[in-house]
């Protein structure tokens, strides 16, 4: 077994391999197909101040190896996050990581807050960029000012690992990622969901209730990647990649462009024990190419 | 009720009317506890354009087989694919999953499952157990023609069949909720078609206080509850068709039109 | 059949498809594979001022319904094109377009001048948005302001149909749509590629000389038809959209968020002849669905 | 020479040693003239994982038989799902693509055909077609091992052969270049290969003044000319390898190592 532990701020992952937020409920609804104990870490649903109802169904469209979701960040809110599944998920033994989402600066703060007393999560997932809700979040994330604003202020209240998930919906990923960085992210996440559009041509009628949504899978992992490398060059905290991973190979891909850690999102839909095979293939490859650590592969991309 | 991952193996493949096939898919070993109205994800490997899994309902049952059975209508390329699949094939399914139709209270036997399409699918399934626990449940099942009605023999197994088609080309003519069968009375409907059909069953059911559970269909990506894409609007809100349904009683739904 | 003709600015296509720059050479390559005068147009290699080389190879990667090219805009500069290309394009009976690249404003605006000289070329291409060179104009096309300054001059040279053709590659496209229309662009084509990456994870290299390159093909097409959509909505001229357009559905598709005509790129590399089939199927759908003309469909979205 | 796309029908799949396969394709109507060193792209409709047409060299022509031979190595999702057709599916190709291998002229009688790998592939149309215009070539063949040494009694068919394997288990151990062959003389090599093999060969040839050409296998996407992709470097600059090649004399070439 090589070594696949790895770090993210104050955060040590027994491996790297961590399920998406949304993608993954809050990994009780996949211990039929897995012992998630077993898994770097879990990023539970976008958890907001006060509880949502989402968006009017139909909420999911298929397109070219992907899909777009147009869910809105449905959860039942923090309070109850606290009360009623926090206490159930303290049994299990990884790091669950709580993506937090708002609509206004003050929902983040009071948020985070409130996640911040929590002993048994060691880190949340600062999600200022889901494009599927009117105030997602998407303006504070293709912003860098009001990027590093919210990240400044939520870090004044919460004192374990910050990660800041970026939008892959801008210009310049790169000048968001270190203006987080400057005011004290932990780590950044990327990619959140491209913004994305289908329409049925028979009837005329967009696909999701809300015309366009949030494109995720295969498809996009060329631009995710390329935004993990640009920014693992920009900044000096660890970056956590995703977007597209659906096995091992992907996973090193990423590790290579310099991810510390990765996250399996839309693949679970299809295989729900993927994040499994991506951490047997990952330590397969460090063996096979005689690596002892995870840490032998992270940015080591040959680019001469 | 633990959901599985596994690998069946095509036993049959009947191709029937209308752009419809029966595949039946098996195993050695038993087959987990699978109730009426529950469904499978499964996976369709060898078409580009396909990349989630496939929602099918159970249709039936073989337990002495080992047999799941899956009606499929052709739509797209995924059911085109499947159509296509031959004996011994190998297919990735993801059962039971969802809940199922509820048992009659035992105040309840006068029984009726109206069917509309393709949606006439988990009623043969449901139609058989109701008759194995003593029930003689009556089926009324619609479709736009004669040609559209699918499995007709199979459902007189487990009780008394109507019919209803738009053209008048098999049984009464016009949609099953202009059935002379419906004079009748009725202690539970189950129903599982077209949305304006069940829509219309549900609005009649109501109409005459009759008990009344829809089996929905509603675009699925997880099928576990886990991405939240397959709401339905409920007087609890929002809850996913695939784990707090696909069944639902009528009086839990607000319907959208 | 259906009336197909459409019109951009001067230029009156007998039908709305396009085949995309740097994915039909200049018409001829693909000769023995369908007619060319049954296209609406073409849209030819891109061409700058001088000759250029392009990149080294690997130029190429496949990625999931899509591919990465790193091609750089090599083509013998437009001298070259306008002696000796160009005089065997004059015996077709089709548009051809000139897509227009550049590394500096005064490239743009030289070509730009030669090509208006040419009678039988009834428009240009600006392609202010090629993420595959150093200076590719990709940096015109992400800034508002270089790209009003940069269509502003050309227009100043270019009397004919001039159409600017828009990166994905931003936060805010409609901006730098309405930018271009408000210095007298004649319509907008979207989109060019998206920057991505792909790596070997045997070889631990990237699979492009040039590390990064553009996205193209179906896995880009719910981005694409967002950006259409949402540019359509915006601007008064008419949008060209692309991007991965492979039969007559996804075309109406695009039409039916707003484009006026569209482009088939990559999908010529798989079926040669796919532009003759979609224009068979849009003239289809449009009986089928009783409209008589193409305009029946153009932005006929229905959102309620 | 017109180029065509069409579909032809699989007549025999037959597995070799080392992952290798032998597709010979068909149809009723007589093949266009197919020149030695021209290649194909074809359709792979069933692998979600494969985009684009896949390249594969023209292993021969059987004109009774209006057949072309495809020689394949399984090495990703594509070979593979090619090594599982049957006969009778229907494959669609664009084809014949690029340019050949030049005859000889009237000076050169004596002829190596050097290949390695999957490269043997062109070599042994070539080699039927200079059979068939009264030379004798001479073949020299590489592999790692006795395993990778594929269609050995069909190219015996056309001249002398010989083998060099790094293992020593068949013909001579070592490199292809460091056959005895090689020491005697020849007008004119022809390569493909592995490039580090075909970089070897033609350096030799350079070296002792031997008239070379080299089939290149650079990465294609649309296999006409259109996209660019596809480039070697020679001294007129960057040149299609899909039109301008696959055959390249080494004069032109400026190898990149
Ligand atoms: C709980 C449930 C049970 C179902 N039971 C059956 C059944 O027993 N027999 C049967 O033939 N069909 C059933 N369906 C519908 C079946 O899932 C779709 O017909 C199938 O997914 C279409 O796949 P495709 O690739 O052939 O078509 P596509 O090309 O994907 O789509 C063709 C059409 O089918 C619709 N569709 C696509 N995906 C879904 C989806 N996940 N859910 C619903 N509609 C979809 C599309 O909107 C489109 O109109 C069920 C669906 C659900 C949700
Ligand atoms: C002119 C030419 C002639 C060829 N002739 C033959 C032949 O006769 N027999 C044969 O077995 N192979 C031949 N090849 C190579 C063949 O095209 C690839 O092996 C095939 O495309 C791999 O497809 P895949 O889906 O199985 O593998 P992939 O999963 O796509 O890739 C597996 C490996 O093959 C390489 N590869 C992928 N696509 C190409 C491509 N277009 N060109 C070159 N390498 C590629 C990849 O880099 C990777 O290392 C030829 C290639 C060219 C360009
Ligand atoms: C159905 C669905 C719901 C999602 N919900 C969230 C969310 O609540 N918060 C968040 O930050 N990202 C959310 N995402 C984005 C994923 O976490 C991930 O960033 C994205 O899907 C890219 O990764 P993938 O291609 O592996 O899925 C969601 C994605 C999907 C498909
Ligand atoms: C190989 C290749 C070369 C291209 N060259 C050019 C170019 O020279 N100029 C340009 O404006 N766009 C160029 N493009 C972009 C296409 O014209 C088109 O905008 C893009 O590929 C999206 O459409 P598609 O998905 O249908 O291919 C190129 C695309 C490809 C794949
Ligand atoms: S399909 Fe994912 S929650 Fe129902
Ligand atoms: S493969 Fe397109 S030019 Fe050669």
């Amino acid at each position: 077994m090589a070594n696949l532990t790895t770090k993210i701020g104050d955060l040590t992952l027994k491996n790297p391999v961590i399920t998406a937020s949304g993608t993954f409920g809050y990994g009780e609804e996949y211990l039929d197909f897995l012992d998630i104990n077993q898994l770097g870490g879990i990023c539970v649903k976008g958890t907001t101040l006060h509880r949502r109802e989402g968006n009017p169904y139909p909420r999911m469209a298929e397109t070219p190896s992907g899909m777009l979701n147009a869910v809105g960040l449905q959860n039942k809110g923090v309070d109850y996050f606290i009360n009623t599944i926090y206490p159930r998920l303290t049994v299990f033994e990884t790091a669950f990581i709580v993506n937090v989402s708002g609509s206004t600066l003050e929902d983040y703060i009071e948020t985070a807050e409130k996640i911040n007393s929590l002993s048994f999560i060691p880190a949340i997932e600062l999600n200022i960029s889901c494009p599927n809700v009117k105030q997602g979040g998407m303006a504070f994330g293709v912003d860098k000012d009001m990027a590093a604003e919210v990240v400044k202020e939520v870090r004044k209240v919460y004192h374990k690992t910050l990660i800041v998930k970026l939008s892959p919906n801008v210009t310049d990923i790169v000048s968001i990622a270190e203006a987080v960085e400057h005011v004290g992210a932990d780590a950044v996440s990327l990619i959140n969901t491209l913004l994305g559009m289908a329409i049925d041509a028979e009837t005329q009628k967009p696909l999701l209730s809300t015309i366009t949504g949030g494109l995720s899978g295969p498809c996009v992992k060329p631009i995710a990647l390329r935004m993990v490398w640009q920014v693992a060059h920009a900044v000096k905290i660890p970056v956590v990649g995703m977007g597209g991973i659906s096995n091992a190979r992907d996973a090193i891909e990423f590790f290579l462009a310099g991810a510390t850690a990765i996250e399996v999102g839309t693949a679970n839909f299809i295989d729900p024990a993927v994040s499994l095979q991506v951490i047997q293939g990952v330590n397969d490859y460090l063996q096979r190419h005689h690596c002892e650590s995870i840490n032998d592969i992270i940015g080591a991309l040959k680019t001469v | 009720m633990k959901k599985i991952i596994g690998d069946l193996v095509v036993s049959e493949n009947i191709p029937l009317k209308n752009n419809h096939f029966l595949l039946k898919l098996t195993q050695a070993e038993p087959l987990p506890h699978i109730l009426p109205g529950q469904f499978v994800q499964l996976k369709i490997d060898d078409t580009p354009s396909v990349f989630l899994r496939r929602t099918f309902s159970i249709n039936y049952v073989d337990r002495k087989k080992n047999e799941i059975w899956l009606l499929i209508q052709v739509v797209g390329d995924g059911t085109r694919s499947l159509s296509n699949c031959k004996i011994g094939d190998s297919l990735n399914l993801i059962y039971p999953l969802g809940n199922s139709f509820s048992m009659p209270t035992s105040s309840q036997s006068r029984l009726l499952l109206v069917g509309g399409g393709v949606g006439v699918a988990p009623l043969l399934f449901l139609g058989a157990i109701l008759a194995e626990k003593g029930f003689s449940p009556s089926f009324l099942l619609g479709a736009r023609n004669i040609d559209g009605l699918i499995e007709l023999e199979k459902f007189q197994q487990f009780g008394d069949v109507y019919i209803a088609t738009e053209d008048g080309s098999a049984g009464e003519i016009g949609f099953v909720t202009d059935h002379s069968i419906l004079k009748n009375s009725f202690d539970k409907i189950y129903t599982c078609g077209p949305t304006p059909m069940m829509q219309a069953i549900s609005q009649f059911a109501e109409n005459q206080f009759i008990d009344c559970e829809v089996s929905l269909e509603n675009k699925m990506a997880c099928g576990i509850g886990a991405c939240l894409c397959c709401v339905t609007q409920t007087h609890q809100g929002n809850q996913c068709v695939c784990t707090d349904g696909p069944v639902f009683n009528t009086k839990e739904l607000a319907w959208q039109i």
